[in-house]
């Protein structure tokens, strides 16, 4: 993914912790000790757009430092360097300010999908203005009616001439209505089987022909958007990898979407992403409470913390897995699968030691008085990112090798497909 | 709820379900977010004439239930408040009730309640907090903070429980009025659509003896048993909430298709809707065997309520949970009606007491009952 | 299953109730207060038999004094009364000897099978020594091949004249080595479907044709046996039901079966099977250890009761929703399931209230010291008597009426159904 | 396990896994069930050949590992005892040889130790006992009981700690003489098939003060340590027993056919296949981990012993038990092979400290921690 430079060009990694130490305690203002990125918060509009804003002055910063895309080819932009180098940045950058908002889903998986699938012309014109901080992606993968079997896309790219038109509709997209492109899985043949007939676009939101629509959580928050495409049209030199080979394309960018912020492309303080909500949510309640005492709430502490110490634990250990080639890409479900469960137990050891402020609060209770709607949207650890019923899927079948599961829709053409009770088809 | 009702409580139940069809459908409830109350009081109105209000109540009291076993009767209308989701202080107004028909003081105040033109709201919870109460002359002086109170912004009365005595060991209870002097309520933030929290202060509130419930010093089995009443009215509309969760939620695997299949063809999610049922099932029977032995005042109410706000606190949230596991993202979006249900069992699971203080309470109670402690 | 006399016949059940407290307490000794029955418990065979003898004569006490089959239509030595009658008589029995070991599955299912399918001249004969205890009657269902599959028996029965021969294999049958009768299901027909070729016969444990052996369990205990067949002859007379229509029976039988101690042919005393092992068992170690005062102790009580108490009011909704026909057969599989469940969480809470006791003991450690070996067996509350996951199939399928897994062994001849990863179908 | 071993480490676990699958085959295991020791002292000197004892010893001392690192290296081989559910001292007999190259007396016993030649256990547990210790005049007095003890009635020596001193907190360690007057060891049951515990009775026991392991009054960061090597032996054999266990159960998923299909094709199984396998490489990794820590005596090795010790305790008894589920009633015969690894799982989830036990102590030291302390 990202060509090394030859061996004598690299910079020694802790020379490297030196120089980014250097300039990011000189020129990077102090930052939050823990994020709540992708936590559901219930912000004003201009908040966030405020926010955005100062995350891609950030990432501009970054560029014009020359650490900006560590990872990516210096052709497009980049520095070069490898995985270690990105890890030393992000320890570096701890306590510091970051453009976390605008890392994910633009650096993986758009960025990495580009950078495994687009053309040279495509990535030296996609990539620069993503390190700068002046192209934020989103992917617009899943659809209102397809739950986890985003292969099943029933958006539609018809061909006509150099360009595609597409139609359909995708949902789940973080921030859509502040960002700039979307990388699109859409269906261009419905004569062959599922998997056979998609390909993958790239497009403006802000084209004639799409329409973004924010979605209220039932906390409020309106993080995610659905977009609606109506006879958008698309020039094919957007189009990213073959024609009908989309699920090429979407097998990796799956992958990529599970390695979140484990990814080399994503720039996070060591920390942030991990440490919210999960066990220090639970101490916050707990002191908020006053409850640190209670030998009840201290047992939960300890299985939080216990927690949480083990997904991360298991986290490296399937990175480097996967990395070393001891362990398939697929395996990537495994850490996915236990991070969603340990997501909504810790989720629910914040709620039982809210005790009754999780009922009902006032903004005295501070973190405890959060405990109540977070419980709400418990589930979203084991949904968002692809669900967990789809990881353990993934781990039955292609890790431990059992057989698939039978699907109806596999090896005839897509169009016969059931997709409701009434036997509708489209 | 109960598998068989007679007739009489089939069309009681039947005649609330229906009402909350139509003045508490989904949207109103929505539309209802931000408003500070959660409830009109016409609504309320009505519904007490239907009965929701005076179940508690004795016939000479005017009251009345429906099969002469009040506390069942009740279960069933909670039942349908969880099944709609429905707004209205329907706890917190019975147990008051309920408190006046026991001591038979205030009333022309419980008449107002029974009439729905009134509301009375219980301040206590499921453990003491700290409260100073004293009889100072012929006043009781009160001093302290009682929160959450269910619809405080709405009460006309507050039903107040503290110690009084040399010793701080008897047990009083006083209705103060809304508008009595160093009563000061201030609005919560909440899980619930439509129910509405307040925290009370008390700020040196002088009331006459003439407010006391029953007689000063005569509250502490009645303290009890206003708990026991409010635990089985959450129970059985927390059972409500999972029923109409999962029976959404197996509508929707029957018509979700995924790969071809619909949800309810996939083994690992069948298994998991059949975990479900045996919880639902479950949290059915204790909290119908809870009612019976509050409405028989039987000796071991005590442990039964605490056995099923554990089990239904526990339990309920991993249903409603699991219901929106089945939905996917769609289940966690405002439009959706699941969050109703999920909001409901979640309100009632922290309030009076989460599964880990009713365990608690329920090995207190095993370990001190003489029967069991002789057996070995 | 059982007749009921005319109304005014029967004997109102208070009265019922006085006449059997007022003969209890004559003839009766006193019992343990809790038993442990199928608790995997090791006792020298020996004492084992001394046991099943003594429970012989107490069943054969209770049917000289007209208390045995309560429930039994007299024309069979029953008494012709009704479930509420066995109901009281359970409850009077508290605190009283009974023939508890010899109850199960005697009594349900085998009797209740009999009294189902039987012949009246099968009724007439196997009836009246199951009530006077000297017919102790075991199941054949289960087989080594099979697991949950209780219907792709492989147990083959051939005709010969009036007779049949049996070969094959049965296993998992409690006590097999003192019983006297078993019930068993056999294949009859290869050449038809799966469940279509089955039959159930009835014959003599100590017949020439028969082997039994007994199996060890993991901790020592020898309640189980396997079963050898070889060329048994047992007469057509004693064939249960209609040639290959043992899946009729089979489904009662199973139905039967996960009755238990629910089932109102059986006699003992109320809460007996329902105790041991669960709370009292958690309650008995958090006292042997010395930690009742420990508020981490107490969460686990306070669980294990909980567990308890819901376990026994579900089993009772159940029940009556079965009787009163608002619940379907099929729903005795909920219970099922909660008992399983909730029994493996008792089981597990008693564990980690023994701590180090739980490792390592002496005599001295007092109930603490069947910790250990208890949670070895842990997952027997799960496979004994139908597996958990057999119960959730069930439920999905025939109480909420969800789709049927997909078998490869329905509509096609047995003879071909694949029974291993070779192809291999005997 | 670490997913990748240096050659010589994997020439190291693949000695002694060859040695095991010749000298402790599963029929031995189970022939062994009422040998009041549990293994052979013959085989237990080879064993130490293969290196089993040196690991946690310099070389100095006539030890020495294979890595540089040798608290990872002795992973390897409890790992391999896990994976055959071996006999033998391990855990014991490494923590007293490590005490007493930490303190450096005792050298001839420990010789004897590396040898295999004689064997030691390690008295304490996770929690402070009842113990009496006090120095009188050139004499140790001992008085209480110690158990479980590993191989108790087969060591030579055993290491007790205590309390000395006038503030009696003071820790002392001495190593006593199985010979000693008023040394009583008594066996207990256990749930393993070759594992055996003693209790071992110190009735007012004299020894010398040259008994002492290092000097009096020094041992608190020693018994800390030994502690932290028992847990991480502990740790990575129950990973092994929990990796055969899983391993067993695949393949026999994939054999094992049902209703016309192997159980490895139904979806409900093959999800709870995922998740063992989530739990199972989880293990490793916290496993792996806590040792590094300990090995590099890093600050935060005593939580993270913990962590692993919380988390191997529970996840691997569920993950050995729904191994069992997925065998039926075949997976708790005696004959099966899989209870050997239930019984590993459930022995190491005792000793030591339980998961409960081991969240306390982790929220205790994070609730100590300076760092964390101020970060709110």
């Amino acid at each position: 993914m990202s060509e090394r430079r030859e061996e004598y060009q690299i910079e020694d990694v802790e020379s490297f912790r030196q120089r980014a130490r250097s300039w990011i305690t000189a020129h990077v203002g102090h930052g939050e000790p823990r994020g709540d990125i992708g936590m559901f918060r219930v912000i004003p509009q201009e908040d966030e757009l405020r926010q955005i804003a100062r995350d891609r002055e950030l990432q501009r910063l970054f560029y014009d430092a020359g650490f900006a895309g560590i990872c990516v080819p210096t052709a497009y932009g980049g520095q070069g360097l490898t995985p270690a180098h990105q890890r030393v940045f992000n320890e570096e950058l701890v306590g510091y300010e970051h453009a976390g908002r605008i890392q994910l889903p633009t650096m993986t998986p758009c960025l990495a999908v580009l950078l495994d699938f687009g053309t040279e012309e495509q990535k030296q014109r996609f990539v620069p203005p993503i390190l700068k901080g002046e192209a934020i992606w989103m992917q617009l993968l899943s659809e209102p009616s397809g739950g986890s079997d985003v292969a099943g896309a029933l958006t539609t790219a018809v061909r006509d001439g150099d360009e595609w038109i597409l139609n359909g509709s995708k949902v789940w997209t973080t921030g859509a209505w502040w960002s700039d492109w979307g990388l699109c899985l859409a269906r261009t043949n419905w004569e062959v089987a599922k998997h056979r007939g998609l390909t993958v676009f790239a497009f403006p939101l802000h084209a004639e022909g799409v329409e973004v629509q924010q979605i209220e959580m039932l906390n409020g928050s309106k993080e995610f958007c659905q977009e609606f495409l109506t006879d958008l049209r698309v020039p094919d030199a957007d189009r990213i990898g073959e024609v009908d080979d989309g699920w090429t394309v979407g097998t990796r960018w799956m992958f990529h979407e599970r390695m979140l912020q484990n990814s080399p492309l994503v720039t996070i303080p060591m920390g942030v992403v991990r440490g919210r909500a999960g066990f220090d949510g639970v101490l916050d309640v707990a002191r908020d409470t006053g409850r640190v005492n209670d030998p009840l709430v201290r047992d939960l502490i300890g299985e939080a913390r216990m927690l949480e110490v083990v997904r991360d634990q298991l986290q490296d250990r399937v990175s480097e897995g996967i990395a070393s080639g001891a362990m398939s890409d697929q395996s990537a479900g495994i850490a996915r699968l236990f991070h969603g469960v340990s997501g909504t137990r810790m989720n629910t050891i914040a709620f039982e030691v809210a005790g009754g402020v999780g009922a009902a609060w006032t903004d005295a209770d501070g973190s405890a008085g959060r405990a109540g709607l977070d419980f709400l949207m418990r589930q979203t650890a084991q949904i968002g990112g692809g669900t967990t019923e789809m990881a353990r899927n993934v781990i039955s079948e292609r890790v431990l090798g059992m057989p698939r599961e039978r699907t109806l829709d596999r090896g005839v053409a897509f169009r016969g497909v059931p997709r409701g009770p009434t036997g509708r088809t489209n | 709820m109960l598998l068989e009702l007679s007739s009489d409580q089939q069309f009681f139940r039947e005649t609330t379900a229906k009402f909350l069809a139509e003045f508490a459908p989904v949207d109103e409830l929505r539309r209802r977010r931000d408003d500070p109350v959660g409830f009109d009081r016409d609504y309320w109105k009505r519904g007490a004439e239907l009965g929701w209000t005076s179940l508690l109540v004795s016939e000479a009291n005017g009251g009345g239930s429906i099969s002469g076993r009040g506390v069942v009767d009740i279960t069933l209308i909670a039942n349908e408040f969880g099944r709609a989701a429905a707004p209205g202080p329907l706890a917190t107004t019975n147990v008051v009730a309920a408190a006046l028909n026991d001591a038979g003081t205030h009333l022309p105040v419980l008449e107002g309640l029974i009439a729905g033109t009134s509301i009375a709201s219980w301040c206590d919870g499921f453990a003491d907090d700290a409260f100073a109460m004293r009889v100072d002359g012929d006043e009781i002086v009160l001093d302290g903070v009682k929160r959450p109170v269910e619809s405080g912004s709405e009460a006309d009365h507050f039903l107040v429980t503290g110690r009084t005595g040399d010793d701080g060991l008897r047990v009083t209870q006083v209705l103060v009025p809304r508008s009595t002097a160093g009563v000061t309520v201030e609005p919560m933030q909440t899980v619930d659509l439509t129910r509405r929290f307040s925290s009370v202060r008390f700020d040196g509130v002088r009331v006459p003896v003439s407010a006391v419930i029953g007689e000063v010093g005569d509250g502490s089995d009645r303290a009890q048993r206003l708990l026991q009443l409010a635990l089985v009215m959450l129970n059985a509309e927390s059972v409500g909430a999972m029923q109409a969760a999962f029976d959404m939620t197996v509508e929707w695997a029957f018509d979700r298709y995924s790969f071809g299949r619909p949800l309810a063809s996939y083994q690992e999610l069948k298994h998991r809707f059949a975990d479900m049922k045996s919880w639902l099932e479950a949290a059915h029977a204790t909290s119908d065997v809870a009612a019976a032995a509050v409405q028989d005042r039987s000796p071991d109410a005590g442990e039964l309520v605490s056995v099923a706000k554990a089990f239904i606190g526990q339990y309920g949230a991993e249903l409603v949970h699991d219901c929106v596991q089945m939905h996917g993202g769609i289940g966690v979006t405002f439009e959706h009606d699941l969050h109703l249900f999920v909001r409901r069992v979640t309100l009632n699971r922290a309030l009076l007491g989460t599964p880990m203080d009713h365990r608690q309470r329920i090995a207190t109670l095993v370990l001190e009952t003489p029967a069991r402690a002789s057996t070995t």
